[in-house]
């Protein structure tokens, strides 16, 4: 079932695939960083495969989801706590804005170390 | 029709808890980023990650950190799961086992790691 | 047929309903059944107020509220009911406080009352703030108030019920027969008292303020038993219906203060009512405007005139009469803040109705015998509060005030004679075969196009004014249409929510009480309040001067009687405002 | 002018699935969607289903989805609209017949949340004395007609139909905010439970879909606020 796409609702979607997410990858930090226990071979091993570029993506579209999250995150206790409720269509607004540009910082600085050489 | 009120009571304390830890988790993921990414050279290894882990202040900083995610991120799956799926008495209690599970695995895998660090 | 038994059942969930559910449903079990949602019922339309004289804003007191109520009904009016009226609107509009009712408050807290048409201080002489109101979504927020402590009190509301007879055999009423709409189902429900309480009947006209609900089911319901119905001739016609459809412009944009023009900018009503203007009852300016529009004298030659709000200012409309802002932009693309309102008269309320006594208990012979167990209250009752014109904003007073007299009536008499036993001695059959009739009417002839030609008869030839030719017209139309109606077909033979069938049953009603209407005004020769004769001048207290009662004979003949009106304090005069 | 409504049918009595059929109407300038309706059911269709009584805008009777958004067919005018016009019943409630959809959960819900005034009776034979300061706290609460868009709209409702939803949410709180009542540790119980309050996500399809301009969400956080500061 879908209603008439808007702020609210896009915010609320997209709070969610996002939270989701991030719980998921939450889980695979944590079983990754275990190989810590494991020793330097393991660790550095499984470093190895994630830092490949193409995890590095997935890994700065994960840094998004945590912006985004986070920072509507703040935008819903807004309108929670002060009153934010007849504002919140550009609070929204506000909410893509910061975490569009903290995102791109983030990604150029995240990014621009695949063509450094280690 | 009459309404439903739902198994248990409650749900403030919870609502008020994601709100808090996600309060919390704002400047730590900042800070988690900014120590493990910025300022520093950019690739993860052993040695960076390791020194750090192994102070006892870092120590409780990270296990801190662990539940907070764990705790905020769990019962937001189980309130998506609340709004729709977990309804009838079995599958509630299912499913709620299986969160309270993961949680409680996810938690103790941390630990392990973490706690007998040495670097 | 599925039974159900309660003390008492209520048939109507408007203020009226409601309040009587309230009040019986404190000692006796009640249920109420209405063919709409409680909370869709007409009365939360009601927009300017419910009157008592508080005395909260401009000194005021119940002897010139009846004074007031006495002479708007054109001397036709019970004095017994109205001084009852008048006195117990003061407590009711306290206990309606207290229940909840958000009323609009003045600076030090009481209840905001303002002007309206009709209402004066110093019997007659300047206007008076006598309205309480919330804004202006008075009847919304009774009506909420009412439904909501109804179902505090634990009555058992049956919702899209249609109840399509009454169980009345050797003058007892013993409950109604219904037609659950979701399942086209019927039920017996058996009660010790049963109230209508079935609104007000305006749809029979094109123009109208009122709901497609209002169709009068309650008055020819009683019709088929031999009850008469009272002043069915008096119909009145609010002056400011939006044109061209008539929805209602409340009349608290009057009491505010609002002008009404016609197409040369003049306030014609100082040639119609000199002192009081546009605060005359409803029944003059109505004819003043239909005078105007007549004479060619409505915006551009139209049939429509202006009411001005604009010199009251943006923030005094958007405090007090944000709901009429609003509709008037919704439906006329209007804004009143800035624009003048096309407006034209619009048939409103109904005066007449089903007769009842002071405790609301319906009167067999329509004089004083009543049917054991049955009463009605609020639009469809005839105590007489309006006589031939009700005041704005008695209404809902009526409804409450006898509502809840009603209520308290009901439940003093089941304690009285102890709870209902389920009889099987009255014959339901004839309902269901009468239903089974209905569901399988099959004829070229559509209900809407019979019902269309109704509306337009009814507003032809009987609106504001009248005279013999039209209402002789008239009757002959109806008696047509009624022929017609055996032929009507019916396109849904579903059971779910078969609202083509409710349509046809509704407009078997309003057949049925538009014969009474147009018989009733055929047969008064004089002119009263809303019921204005060109073919006779004036009123006539000699020959006239008493209620009119119709009973609809075996043969299914309409049958004449009279009554004496019940004068108490206030003999006839003349009416001038 | 013609236009076309493309609407939703569905009999559970006939052995059909749920259907859309187009209908062309001759539409009048000032018509509103509940006027063309209307003028299917008498001119050409008698067998349309669908609840209407005051026809403007007060009773809530019409509430239906109307291009995809929940609206009160009577209030919203044709000409607004471009194209051919899709109608369908309220989503998130059971259909019941064409444009009826099932509304007894939704007044359910609204008694659950004991909506009267909880209250000694005032001392006096009067009214009770509110401010007028007072009486403005009301305003944007007690307008709701219970017309239901607001809750139909609601994705949470939607995937729990138990969920108190917007409406007798926003009713809850016309009491609870209203100076005269003292109710609101017995209304706590409903509104602290696994269906009550905390079901409710911010979403704000529920003042989207309002045809009042009311602000449910508004009254939704203010009462947890409330709720929350009873509690601790
Ligand atoms: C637009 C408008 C504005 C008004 N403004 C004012 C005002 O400001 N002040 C004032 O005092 N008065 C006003 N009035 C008049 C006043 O609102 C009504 O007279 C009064 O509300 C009638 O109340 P009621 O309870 O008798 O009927 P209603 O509120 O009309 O209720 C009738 C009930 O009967 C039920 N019913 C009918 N037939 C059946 C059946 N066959 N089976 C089951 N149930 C049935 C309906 O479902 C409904 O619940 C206004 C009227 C209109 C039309
Ligand atoms: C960075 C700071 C964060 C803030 C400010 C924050 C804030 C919030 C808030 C307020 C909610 C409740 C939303 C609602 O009830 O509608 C929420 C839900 C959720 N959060 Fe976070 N969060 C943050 C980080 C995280 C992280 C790191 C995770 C993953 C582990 C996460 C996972 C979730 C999940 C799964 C939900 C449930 C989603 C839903 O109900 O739609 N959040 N978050
Ligand atoms: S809040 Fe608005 S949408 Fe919801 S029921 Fe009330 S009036 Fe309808
Ligand atoms: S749409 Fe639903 S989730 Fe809350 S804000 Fe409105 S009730
Ligand atoms: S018909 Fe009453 S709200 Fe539309």
């Amino acid at each position: 079932m879908a209603y008439r796409w808007h702020a609210g609702y896009i915010a609320w979607l997209l709070n969610r695939i996002t939270g989701l997410a991030i719980t998921f990858y939450l889980a695979v930090h944590i079983w990754v960083m275990h190989h810590l226990a494991k020793g330097k071979e393991s660790f550095d091993g499984i470093m190895e495969f994630i830092q490949s570029p193409v995890t590095l993506i997935f890994e700065v579209l994960l840094i998004g989801a945590v912006l985004y999250h986070g920072i509507n995150g703040a935008r819903i206790m807004i309108i929670e706590f002060f009153g934010g409720s007849k504002h919140q269509k550009s609070l929204f607004v506000g909410t893509l804005v910061v975490a569009g540009v903290l995102f791109f910082w983030t990604a150029f600085a995240a990014l621009s170390h695949i063509s450094t050489p280690h | 029709m009459k309404f439903d009120r739902g198994h248990g009571s409650g749900g403030l304390n919870w609502w008020l808890m994601q709100r808090v830890t996600g309060i919390l988790l704002l400047p730590a993921f900042l800070a988690h980023y900014i120590v493990t990414h910025i300022g520093t050279e950019h690739f993860v290894t052993y040695e960076k990650v390791a020194e750090r882990v192994a102070t006892p202040t870092w120590k409780f900083v990270n296990i801190f950190f662990l539940s907070l995610v764990i705790l905020h991120g769990l019962y937001g799956v189980w309130s998506v799961l609340l709004d729709g799926w977990a309804r009838k008495p079995v599958l509630r209690i299912t499913l709620y086992s299986i969160v309270v599970t993961v949680g409680l695995a996810l938690f103790v895998l941390g630990l392990v790691t973490i706690l007998p660090f040495k670097a | 047929m599925e039974h159900h038994r309660h003390d008492v059942v209520v048939v109507g969930a408007g203020i009226a309903g409601l309040y009587a559910a309230m009040k019986a449903g404190e000692s006796a079990d009640v249920a109420v059944l209405s063919k709409i949602y409680p909370t869709r019922s007409h009365s939360g339309a009601a927009q300017g107020g419910c009157a008592a004289a508080l005395g909260n804003e401009t000194e005021d007191n119940w002897e010139w509220h009846f004074y007031d109520t006495v002479r708007g009904s054109d001397y036709l009016g019970d004095q017994d009911a109205q001084e009852l009226l008048v006195k117990e609107a003061i407590p009711v509009m306290y206990e309606m406080e207290h229940l909840g009712v958000p009323f609009s408050r003045t600076p030090d807290g009481k209840i905001a009352q303002r002007k309206f048409g009709g209402h004066f201080g110093q019997f007659g002489k300047a206007p008076v703030q006598r309205s309480c109101y919330a804004a202006d979504r008075t009847g919304h927020a009774q009506l909420h108030c009412l439904y909501e402590q109804s179902l505090k009190c634990g009555v058992r509301f049956y919702n899209e019920f249609l109840v399509v007879s009454l169980m009345i055999e050797d003058g007892v009423c013993h409950g109604v027969i219904a037609l659950e709409i979701r399942t086209g189902m019927l039920h017996a429900f058996w009660a010790r008292a049963v109230m209508l309480a079935t609104g007000g009947y305006a749809r029979a006209w094109k123009v109208t303020s009122n709901a497609h609900a209002n169709t009068g089911d309650g008055l020819s319901l009683v019709l088929g038993h031999g009850i008469p119905l009272e002043d069915m001739e008096f119909v009145q016609f609010h002056p400011t219906g939006l044109y061209p459809i008539g929805i209602l412009v409340s009349e608290a944009a009057r009491g505010e203060g609002g002008y009404i023009f016609n197409k040369d900018g003049e306030r014609f009503m100082k040639k119609y009512a000199e002192a009081k203007m546009e605060l005359a009852p409803r029944d003059v300016v109505s004819r003043a405007e239909t005078t105007e529009i007549n004479e060619g004298r409505g915006i551009d030659g139209a049939d429509y005139i202006h009411l001005d709000l604009t010199h009251l200012g943006a923030d005094k409309i958007l405090e007090r009469l944000p709901q009429v802002h609003e509709l008037v932009f919704k439906f006329a693309g209007v804004d009143c803040i800035k624009e003048p309102i096309p407006i034209r008269p619009t048939a409103h309320y109904s005066m007449g109705g089903i007769p009842t006594d002071l405790d609301t208990r319906v009167l067999l012979d329509g004089r004083e015998t009543p049917v054991e167990g049955l009463y009605a209250s609020g639009e469809c009752a005839c105590v007489s509060n309006h006589g031939a014109n009700r005041l704005g904003t008695n209404s809902t007073l009526e409804a409450a005030v006898f509502g809840r007299r009603g209520g308290m009536a009901m439940a003093e008499f089941v304690k009285e004679k102890g709870p209902v036993v389920v009889g099987t001695a009255i014959p339901t059959q004839h309902v269901e075969d009468e239903v089974a009739h209905y569901r399988a009417h099959e004829g070229k002839e559509r209900a809407s196009v019979v019902r269309g030609e109704l509306q337009d008869a009814m507003q032809n030839l009987c609106g504001v004014f009248r005279d013999e030719e039209k209402l002789s017209k008239l009757v002959a139309k109806i008696a047509d249409l009624q022929e017609r109606f055996e032929h009507v077909g019916l396109q849904d033979k579903s059971k779910v929510f078969n609202t083509e069938l409710n349509e046809l049953v509704e407009l078997k009603h309003m057949l049925d009480f538009c014969e009474v209407i147009a018989k009733s005004a055929l047969a008064r020769q004089e002119c009263r309040g809303a019921h204005w004769r060109t073919d006779f001048s004036g009123r006539d207290d000699e020959k006239w001067h008493k209620h009119t009662l119709a009973f609809k004979e075996k043969d299914g003949s309409l049958r004449f009687e009279y009554k004496p009106v019940v004068i108490t304090k206030y003999p006839p005069e003349a009416r001038k405002y | 002018m013609e236009r076309q409504f493309k609407v939703f049918r569905y009999d559970p009595e006939s052995s059909k699935k749920p259907y859309f059929q187009t209908y062309t109407v001759d539409v009048q300038k000032s018509w509103t969607i509940l006027d063309a309706l209307n003028a299917i059911k008498w001119e050409q269709d008698g067998s349309l289903s669908y609840r209407r009584s005051c026809r403007h805008g007060i009773c809530g009777s019409c509430a239906m989805k109307i291009n995809g958004k929940n609206e009160l067919a009577c209030e919203l005018q044709v000409f607004t609209l471009k194209g051919v016009i899709k109608v369908e019943p309220l989503p998130g409630f059971e259909v019941l017949r064409d444009l009826v959809t099932d509304m007894d959960r939704f007044f359910g819900h609204i008694e659950a949340v004991k909506p009267w005034l909880i209250a000694g009776l005032s001392p006096t034979d009067k009214e009770r004395l509110q401010s007028p300061e007072d009486r403005k706290k009301l305003d944007g609460l007690y307008e709701c007609i219970l017309c239901g868009a607001c809750t139909s709209s609601c994705p949470s409702y939607w995937s729990n139909d138990d969920f108190l939803g917007p409406a007798a949410l926003l009713k809850a709180a016309r009491y609870c905010f209203d100076t005269r009542d003292e109710g609101f540790h017995e209304r706590m119980d409903v509104l602290n439970s696994r269906n009550g309050l905390w079901r409710c996500h911010t979403i704000f399809n529920c003042v989207e879909a309002c045809p009042k301009d009311l602000n449910p969400t508004e009254a939704i956080v203010r009462l947890r606020a409330r709720l929350a500061a009873e509690k601790i």
